[in-house]
C-alpha cells in the first residue's frame, strides 16, 4: 500500500495516467470530427461524452477536482443531453459522404497551420516560475468565487437568466 | 520524461486543431457545433494547466465561467439550429446559403 | 443656464416630445415643432438684441465640463461674429417649420428630424468647444443625408442623395482630421476654442503643422460650403431636396464651413492663412464667374438657385480670402444675409413647385398673374440675389469688394462682374421666363398664398434681409470689434510663412 | 441749414408711400394713387419752402453715419446745394405732374396700385441719386432706380416683348453699373474716401493723388452714365424701355433717370481729367449724331420721341464733356419740361387713338384733339430749339459752349444734329397732326379727359418759359466757370450776345423744317426709304447694334455658360464625384465577393483574422 501510494506521489503513476487520458481524449476528438465508419452525428455526440470525461480525468491530475466534477456535470450531463436531444428532435438521417471540398480542405490545413505556428511561437515564451504546490483548491476556488469574482459571478447568472429567456423565445413556433 | 506544462498544451493544441478541423470541414450544422465546444474544452485545458503550473487559481476561476458561458451558449445555439431547421429542412450549412454572388 | 443652451435646446427637447407623439396627430406634430422653433427665434432676437457690442470676450457663456481628461466641456457663447448667424439660423428654422406644410408623408419622422437639424446647427454655431462644434454640425447634418433619401423629389432623388451624401461626409471626414490634428499640435491638451486661442497667442502652431493643417480644414470646410471645384453637389442636392430641407442647409449648415474657417483657421494658423490667401482669392472665381455660367445655363429653377447660392459663397471666399477687417466683416455679413436670402428662394421654389408639380423653367411662365403675392417675394429674392440695394446682401457684397479691393484688385474686378453681370442676366432671365410673360393654360388653377400661416415665413424672411439691408450697422456693429480680434491675429505676427521646409510633407516626416 | 429735417422727409415719403401702399392698399386703386401723388407733391411742396428759406445760393450737408467697418466710412448723407435743389425741383415737379396725369392714364388698369407703388419706389430713389452726397449713396440709389426702372418696364408683364425690355434694360444698366463701381473701388482705393465734398478738398490739395489711372477711373464712373444716360454703346436698352406705360417713359425714360447720368457727371466733375472729358465728349456727340439718325426711319411714335432723348442726351454728356455742366444742367432742365410734356401728349395720342402708336395710323389729329395738339406743338417747337421757347434758349447754351471750347468738329455735330432734330420732329408732327385720317381709329379719336390735360398745360407752361426764368443762374453759382447773375430781361436776349451759334442752330432749324414740310406734309407713306435706300435701311434698323450685341455679348456669355456647363456636367460633377461615387461603388462590389454566405468561408476568415491579430498582438 505504501508503495502504491510513493508510486503514486512519486509522479510515474501520474505520468502514465496523463499518457491514457490524453491518448483518449485525442482519440475521442478525432473520432467525433472524423469517425472513418459512421456519419451519424450521434455517434459524434456519444464520442464527444467520452472526450469530455476524459478531459475531466485530465482536470484531476491538474489538480482542479472541482472543475472536473463541473465538467462532468455540465458537459457530460447538462450539455451533452441536450445536444442528443436536439438530434433525435431533428431526427437528422445519417450525412451523406460528400466530397470533401479541395478548398474545404486547403483552409482547414491552412487554418491548422497557423494555429501551430502560433503555437510554437508562444510555447517559445512561456516560463515556468514554480512547482506546482497548491492543496485544498476547493475551498480557495470557492472562497475566490465568492469575493473577488462576485461581480462576473452575478453576470453570469444574470447571462444565463437571459439565455434561458432567449431560449424559450426562440422555440416558439411562431418566429416574428 | 516527466509531464510538464508543455504536454497538456501539446494536448491542448491538438484538440483546439481538431476542432477547428471539423469547424471547418464537416457540412453537419450539429457537428460544427460540437467541434466548436471541443475547441471550448481545449482552451479550458489550456487554462487550467497554467493555473496549475503558475500557482494561481483565477485561470480556474474563467474556466469556471467559460462552462457556464458554454452551457449559455449551447442552449441558445441549439435552439437556433432547430429554428433554422424549422425553417429550411436542413442542417447543412451549404443548404443555408443564400447570399448570392 | 445661458439663453444660448435654450436656443439650441428647445428644438431638440421638441424632437424628443414628438417622439412619443402618436402620429396621426397631425396638427399637434406641427403645432409643437412650430412653436420649438418659434420659441427659439424669439430668444434668438432677445439675445441679439442684449448683445452688447464690443464687449470684451464671449457674451452669454456657459461652460460645464464634460471629459476633463481630453479637455472636452459643454461650452457655449456668442461674439460678433456668431451673434447675427444664431439669429439667421434660428429665424430660418422657424420659417422652414412653417414651409414644412407641404410634406404631406411621414410628418412625424419630417418634423423630428427636422427639429434635430435646427438645434444641432444654432448648438454648433453657439458652441466654443472643437468637440460639440463638430458634433453638432454632424447632429444637424446626417439629418439632411435622410430627408433628401426620403421627402426628396425627382427622378434623380437616389443619384443626388447618394452624391451628397458622399462628398458632404469625405468632406466632413477631413475637416475632423484637420481638427483633430489641430487639437493635438496646439499642445493646449483642451478642446475649448478659446483656450486653444489664448494658448497659441504664446506658443504659436509650427509652420510645417499650420502648412499641413490648414489645407485640409480649407478643403474639408470647403466641401461643406461647396468651394469650387467642391461645389457639384450643391445644386444636385439642392434639385431634389425638400425645400424645409434645403432651406435649412443652404441657408444655415453651409455657413459652419466659413464660420469654422473664420473662427479656427484664421486665429489659429495665420501664417498658413496668409500663404493660402491667394489659392482662396483665386478659386473664388470659380465659384463666381463659373458657377456663375453654369447657373446661366440651367433649365431647372431649383439647380439655378442652388448654383447662385454656390456662387455667393465665392464673395464670402473673397472676403475671408482678403484678411481684413472689411473683407472679414463683409464676409460675416454676407454669411447672414445669404442664410435668409437662400431659404427664402428654396421656400419659394418649393410653393411653385408644390402648386405647379414642376420647377422646369420652360414649363413655366406668366406666374405673376396667378400668384402675385409668391411672384413678387420670388421677384424680390431675385434682386436680392442680384445684390440690390435694400436687401442685406447688397451690403455685405459691396462691403467684401472694398475690403478685397486693396488685397486682390482682379480678382475683385472679376468678382464685380459675376455679381452686377452675370448675376444680372440670370436672375432676369429667370424672372422673365417663370413670372413675366403670357400664362399658360394649364396654369389657370394655381393658387397664391394666401392665409398668414403661409405667408408669414417669406414675409418673415424678406423683412430680415430689408432690415438689415437698411441698418446693417445693426450687424456691423457688433461684428467689427471681433472681427478686428480675429484679422488681427491672423495678420499679427508675421514670420514668412514661404519659409524653407514649410510644405506638409516635411511635416510628417518630421513628425514620425 | 433752416429746415434742416425736410430733406429727409421729402426723400423718405415715396418710400413710405410705397411702403404704405405695398402692405395695406393694394386693393384699393383711388387711396393708393392718391397716397403715392401725396407723397410727391408734398416733396415739391417742400422742396419749394426749403429752397424759399434757405436761398439758392446755399450749399450744405446733413448726413447720418450708416456703415463703418475700419476704414470705410459710408454716410447716409444729402447734400443740398444748387445743383440738387434745381435737381429735386425738376424731380418733384415734373414726377408730380406726372402722377397727376398716370391717375388718369392708368385708370383703367386693373394693377393701378402697384403701377403707382413702383412710381413711388422710383421717386424715392431719384430722389436718392439727387441728395447723395457720397458715391456709395449714389450707387445704391443708381440700383435702386435701375430697379425700379426694370419694374415699370416690365409693368405689362404678359407682354413677351415688355419682359425682354426690361431684362434688357436691367442688363445694359447693369453693365454700365459695372464700370461705375469699379471706378468707385478705385477713386476710393487711392484718395480713401467717398464723400464727395471730401474727396474734392483732397484732390484740390492734391491733384496728382489720382496719378496714372485718373483718366481710367474719370472713364469707369462715366461709365455708370454711359448706362444710365443710354450713352453709345450702351444705348440700346432706352428705345426698348418704351414697352412701358407712357408716363414711365415720360417720367424716368426722358424727364428724369436718364438724365441721372449727367446729373452725376456733373456732380463729379472734378474727378475728371481733360482727356477723360475728351472722350466723353466725343460719345456724347457720336450718341446724339446716331441716335437723331435712327429717329428719322422710326414708325412707332413713342420711338421716335425715345430715340430723340438719346440724341438729347448725347447732346448733354457732350457738353459735359467740353467743360460745360451748366450748358449740360439748364439743358437736362428744358428737356426735361418739353421731353415730358411731348411723351405725355403722346400718351394723348395714344389714349385718344385707343393704344395705338404707328403714326402712320394716324393723321389729322388736330381737330379731334386740340388740347395735345397744342401741348404737342409747344413741346415740338421746345425740342427744336425756335425761340423763345426753352429749347432754344439751352440748346443755344450748348453751341456756344462748343464754339467756346474750340472744338469745331462738335459744334458742327451739334448743328447737324439740330437740323435732324427738327426734320424728325415735325416729321412726326406732320404725320400725326395733319393730312388725312389713315386709319378708323383715328377718325374716332376724342380728347383726354382734364386729369391728363392739366399737367400737360402745367408743363407746356415752363416748357415755353424755361429758357429764361433764371435757371442758368441757378446752376452757375455751382461751377467754377459760371456766369454772373442775370435779370430775366437780360435771360431772355442772353443768346443774341453770340450772334454765329445762334445764327447757325436757327439756320439748322429752318433747314429742317423745310425738308420735313416738303417731304411730309399730306404724305400718306413714307417717301425716304425710295430716295435714301440702305441708308434707310440702316437707320430703320437701328444700324444694327441690337443684332451686334446678340451675336457678342450675349453670345459669348451664352457659350461660356455653355461651356461651363458641360465642365460642371461631365469633369467636375462627372468625373470628380463619378469617382468617389465610382470609387465606393467599387470597393464595395470587391468586398462583396468576400460575404459568400457560407458560414465556414467566414470562419476561415475568422481564423486569419485572428491570426493577423495575434501577430501584432504578440510581437513580430
Amino acid at each position: 500500500m505504501e508503495a502504491i501510494n510513493n508510486l503514486i506521489s512519486g509522479g510515474v503513476v501520474q505520468d502514465i495516467m496523463f499518457y491514457v487520458f490524453a491518448a483518449l481524449t485525442l482519440l475521442c476528438a478525432i473520432l467525433v470530427v472524423a469517425n472513418p465508419f459512421s456519419r451519424s452525428p450521434v455517434t459524434s455526440a456519444m464520442f464527444l461524452v467520452l472526450t469530455i470525461i476524459s478531459m475531466s480525468g485530465l482536470f484531476l491530475l491538474l489538480h482542479a477536482f472541482f472543475l472536473a466534477a463541473v465538467q462532468i456535470l455540465v458537459y457530460a450531463g447538462a450539455v451533452m443531453v441536450l445536444f442528443l436531444f436536439v438530434i433525435m428532435l431533428l431526427d437528422l438521417k445519417e450525412e451523406q459522404r460528400r466530397k470533401i471540398k479541395f478548398f474545404g480542405l486547403a483552409a482547414g490545413l491552412v487554418s491548422v497551420s497557423i494555429v501551430a505556428g502560433i503555437f510554437i511561437k508562444s510555447l517559445a515564451s512561456i516560463k515556468l516560475t514554480a512547482e506546482p504546490a497548491l492543496e485544498g483548491e476547493t475551498y480557495v476556488l470557492g472562497k475566490l468565487l465568492f469575493t473577488q469574482y462576485t461581480l462576473p459571478f452575478e453576470i453570469i447568472s444574470i447571462l444565463l437568466l437571459v439565455a434561458m429567456v432567449g431560449v424559450i423565445l426562440l422555440s416558439k413556433k411562431k418566429l416574428e | 520524461m516527466h509531464v510538464s506544462l508543455h504536454h497538456y498544451l501539446f494536448v491542448s493544441f491538438m484538440l483546439f486543431s481538431l476542432g477547428l478541423l471539423g469547424v471547418i470541414m464537416r457540412r453537419n450544422l450539429l457537428v460544427i457545433y460540437m467541434s466548436l465546444e471541443l475547441m471550448l474544452n481545449a482552451a479550458n485545458l489550456a487554462l487550467v494547466s497554467f493555473s496549475r503550473f503558475n500557482n494561481k487559481l483565477d485561470g480556474q476561476v474563467l474556466v469556471f465561467f467559460i462552462i457556464t458561458v458554454a452551457a449559455a451558449e449551447v442552449a441558445v445555439g441549439l435552439a437556433l439550429i432547430v429554428a433554422l431547421f424549422r425553417k429550411r429542412q436542413s442542417a447543412h450549412v451549404e443548404d443555408l446559403t443564400s447570399m448570392k454572388l | 443656464m445661458s439663453i444660448l443652451t435654450y436656443i439650441a435646446g428647445w428644438p431638440l427637447l421638441a424632437a424628443l416630445a414628438l417622439v412619443v407623439v402618436p402620429r396621426n396627430y397631425r396638427v399637434i406634430i406641427r403645432a409643437i415643432a412650430v412653436l420649438a422653433t418659434l420659441i427659439s427665434a424669439v430668444l434668438a432676437v432677445k439675445m441679439f438684441a442684449q448683445f452688447v457690442p464690443g464687449a470684451n470676450g464671449f457674451q452669454f457663456e456657459q461652460q460645464i465640463p464634460w471629459v476633463e481628461s481630453l479637455g472636452i466641456s459643454y461650452h457655449v457663447g456668442v461674439d460678433g461674429l456668431n451673434v447675427g448667424l444664431i439669429l439667421m439660423g434660428a429665424i430660418v428654422a422657424f420659417a422652414a417649420a412653417l414651409c414644412s406644410w407641404e410634406i404631406q408623408t411621414r410628418e412625424k419622422e419630417f418634423y423630428i428630424l427636422l427639429l434635430l437639424m435646427t438645434g444641432g446647427i444654432l448648438g454648433a454655431f453657439a458652441s466654443l468647444d472643437l468637440f460639440f462644434f463638430y458634433f453638432l454640425h454632424e447632429l444637424a447634418l446626417v439629418p439632411t443625408f435622410i430627408m433628401i433619401g426620403v421627402w426628396g423629389r425627382g427622378e434623380k432623388k437616389n443619384y443626388a442623395t447618394f452624391q451628397i451624401t458622399l462628398y458632404l461626409s469625405i468632406g466632413a471626414l477631413i475637416a475632423l482630421i484637420g481638427l483633430i490634428a489641430l487639437y493635438l499640435q496646439s499642445g493646449a491638451n483642451t478642446f475649448d476654442i478659446p483656450k486653444i486661442i489664448e494658448h497659441a497667442k504664446t506658443n504659436p502652431l509650427s509652420l510645417n503643422a499650420q502648412n499641413f493643417i490648414f489645407p485640409l480644414l480649407l478643403f474639408g470646410f470647403g466641401i461643406l460650403v461647396s468651394l469650387w471645384p467642391f461645389h457639384s453637389w450643391a445644386p444636385l442636392g439642392y434639385g431634389v431636396a425638400p425645400s424645409p430641407t434645403a432651406m435649412l442647409h443652404a441657408g444655415v449648415l453651409k455657413k459652419f464651413g466659413l464660420y469654422g474657417l473664420i473662427r479656427i483657421a484664421l486665429p489659429l494658423l495665420p501664417q498658413a492663412t496668409q500663404s493660402w490667401a491667394h489659392v482662396i482669392a483665386w478659386l473664388c472665381v470659380g465659384n463666381i464667374l463659373y458657377v456663375g455660367w453654369v447657373a446661366m445655363r440651367q433649365k431647372d429653377l431649383n439647380l439655378l438657385i442652388g448654383n447662385s447660392s454656390v456662387a455667393h459663397m465665392g464673395f464670402i471666399f473673397l472676403g475671408i480670402a482678403s484678411l481684413n477687417l472689411i473683407g472679414v466683416t463683409g464676409a460675416v455679413l454676407i454669411m447672414v444675409a445669404h442664410g435668409f436670402l437662400a431659404a427664402l428662394t428654396f421656400a419659394l421654389s418649393g410653393y411653385i413647385y408644390k402648386q405647379t408639380g414642376t420647377l422646369q423653367i420652360s414649363e413655366l411662365g406668366g406666374l405673376c398673374r396667378k400668384l402675385p403675392f409668391i411672384g413678387t417675394a420670388l421677384l424680390m429674392a431675385a434682386m436680392a440675389g442680384c445684390g440690390l440695394p435694400g436687401f442685406a446682401n447688397f451690403v455685405g457684397e459691396a462691403t467684401v469688394f472694398f475690403g478685397s479691393w486693396k488685397a486682390f484688385p482682379t480678382v475683385t474686378v472679376i468678382a464685380l462682374w459675376g455679381a452686377l453681370v452675370i448675376g444680372g442676366i440670370y436672375m432676369t432671365r429667370a424672372i422673365r421666363n417663370i413670372l413675366h410673360g403670357p400664362l399658360p393654360e394649364k396654369w389657370n388653377s394655381l393658387v397664391d398664398a394666401s392665409n398668414v400661416w403661409r405667408k408669414l415665413p417669406y414675409a418673415l424672411l424678406i423683412v430680415s434681409l430689408l432690415v438689415f439691408g437698411f441698418i446693417p450697422k445693426l450687424l456691423t456693429e457688433k461684428i467689427n470689434p471681433d472681427a478686428q480680434k480675429i484679422v488681427a491675429l491672423a495678420t499679427g505676427n508675421l514670420v514668412s510663412a514661404t519659409a524653407p521646409g514649410a510644405s506638409p510633407l516635411n511635416f510628417v516626416a518630421q513628425n514620425k | 441749414m433752416k429746415y434742416e429735417n425736410l430733406p429727409w422727409l421729402i426723400l423718405f415719403l415715396p418710400l413710405l408711400s410705397v411702403a404704405v401702399i405695398t402692405l395695406f392698399t393694394l386693393r384699393s386703386k383711388t387711396v393708393s394713387s392718391l397716397i403715392s401723388i401725396g407723397a410727391v407733391v408734398t416733396g415739391f411742396v417742400m422742396t419749394l419752402l426749403f429752397i424759399n428759406a434757405n436761398g439758392f445760393q446755399f450749399s450744405g450737408e446733413t448726413s447720418a453715419n450708416w456703415l463703418s467697418i475700419g476704414g470705410l466710412q459710408i454716410d447716409f448723407g444729402l447734400k443740398l446745394d444748387a445743383l440738387s435743389m434745381m435737381m429735386l425741383l425738376v424731380v418733384t415737379g415734373v414726377g408730380g405732374a406726372i402722377h397727376i396725369y398716370s391717375f388718369g392714364y392708368m385708370h383703367d388698369d386693373e394693377s393701378m396700385a402697384r403701377f403707382f407703388a413702383f412710381l413711388s419706389l422710383f421717386t424715392f430713389s431719384m430722389l436718392g441719386i439727387v441728395l447723395a452726397n457720397n458715391f456709395l449713396m449714389m450707387f445704391i440709389f443708381w440700383e435702386l432706380v435701375g430697379v425700379s426702372s426694370y419694374l415699370l418696364i416690365g409693368f405689362w408683364f404678359e407682354k413677351p416683348s415688355a419682359g425682354d425690355a426690361a431684362k434688357k434694360a436691367f442688363v445694359t444698366n447693369r453693365l454700365g453699373d459695372f464700370g461705375f463701381l469699379f471706378g468707385i473701388l478705385m477713386v476710393w482705393g487711392l484718395l480713401g474716401s467717398l464723400s464727395f465734398s471730401a474727396l474734392q478738398t483732397t484732390l484740390a490739395a492734391n491733384p496728382a493723388l489720382l496719378g496714372a489711372s485718373a483718366t481710367l477711373a474719370g472713364l469707369l464712373i462715366f461709365c455708370g452714365a454711359m448706362g444710365k444716360s443710354a450713352q453709345f454703346p450702351l444705348h440700346v436698352w432706352l428705345p426698348d424701355a418704351m414697352e412701358g406705360p407712357t408716363p414711365v417713359s415720360a417720367l424716368i425714360h426722358a424727364a428724369t433717370m436718364v438724365a441721372a447720368g449727367v446729373y452725376m457727371l456733373c456732380r463729379t466733375l472734378f474727378l475728371f481729367n481733360s482727356e477723360s472729358l475728351h472722350l466723353i465728349s466725343y460719345i456724347g456727340g457720336f450718341t446724339a449724331l446716331l441716335a437723331a439718325l435712327m429717329a428719322v426711319q422710326q414708325n412707332d411714335i413713342k420711338r421716335i420721341i425715345a430715340y430723340s432723348t438719346l440724341s438729347q442726351l448725347g447732346y448733354m454728356v457732350m457738353t459735359v464733356g467740353l467743360n460745360g455742366p451748366t450748358p449740360a444742367m439748364f439743358h437736362l432742365t428744358t428737356h426735361a419740361f418739353f421731353k415730358a410734356l411731348l411723351f405725355l401728349s403722346a400718351g394723348s395720342v395714344i389714349v385718344g387713338m385707343h393704344h395705338e402708336q404707328d403714326i402712320w395710323q394716324m393723321g389729322n389729329l388736330r381737330k379731334k384733339m386740340p388740347i395735345t395738339f397744342l401741348t404737342f406743338t409747344i413741346g415740338t417747337l421746345a425740342l427744336c430749339g425756335v425761340p423763345p421757347f426753352s429749347g432754344f434758349y439751352s440748346k443755344d447754351a450748348i453751341l456756344t459752349q462748343a464754339l467756346a471750347q474750340k472744338s469745331y468738329l462738335l459744334f458742327g455735330v451739334g448743328v447737324f444734329v439740330a437740323a435732324l432734330t427738327t426734320f424728325y420732329t415735325f416729321r412726326l408732327f406732320f404725320i400725326v397732326f395733319f393730312g388725312k385720317e389713315k386709319s378708323k381709329a383715328a377718325s374716332h379719336a376724342h380728347e383726354s379727359p382734364l386729369v391728363m390735360t392739366l399737367p400737360l398745360i402745367a408743363l407746356a407752361v415752363f416748357s415755353f418759359a424755361g429758357g429764361f426764368i433764371g435757371i442758368t443762374n441757378n446752376y452757375g453759382s455751382q461751377f467754377v466757370n459760371h456766369h454772373e447773375a442775370l435779370s430775366m430781361a437780360q435771360q431772355f436776349t442772353e443768346p443774341f450776345n453770340n450772334l454765329f451759334p445762334m445764327a447757325c442752330g436757327l439756320g439748322a432749324v429752318a433747314v429742317g423744317l423745310f425738308l420735313a414740310y416738303s417731304l411730309y406734309n399730306n404724305a400718306a407713306a413714307d417717301p425716304l426709304p425710295t430716295k435714301l435706300g440702305g441708308l434707310a435701311t440702316l437707320m430703320k434698323n437701328k444700324f444694327y447694334f441690337d443684332e451686334f450685341y446678340e451675336a457678342t455679348f450675349i453670345r459669348a456669355h451664352d457659350f461660356l455658360a455653355a461651356v461651363a456647363d458641360w465642365l460642371d456636367r461631365w469633369i467636375l460633377e462627372g468625373a470628380i464625384i463619378g469617382a468617389i461615387r465610382g470609387g465606393t461603388d467599387l470597393s464595395g462590389r470587391a468586398l462583396r465577393l468576400a460575404q459568400t454566405g457560407n458560414l465556414q468561408t467566414y470562419a476561415f476568415l475568422f481564423v486569419l483574422g485572428v491570426a493577423l491579430l495575434l501577430y501584432f498582438v504578440l510581437g513580430k
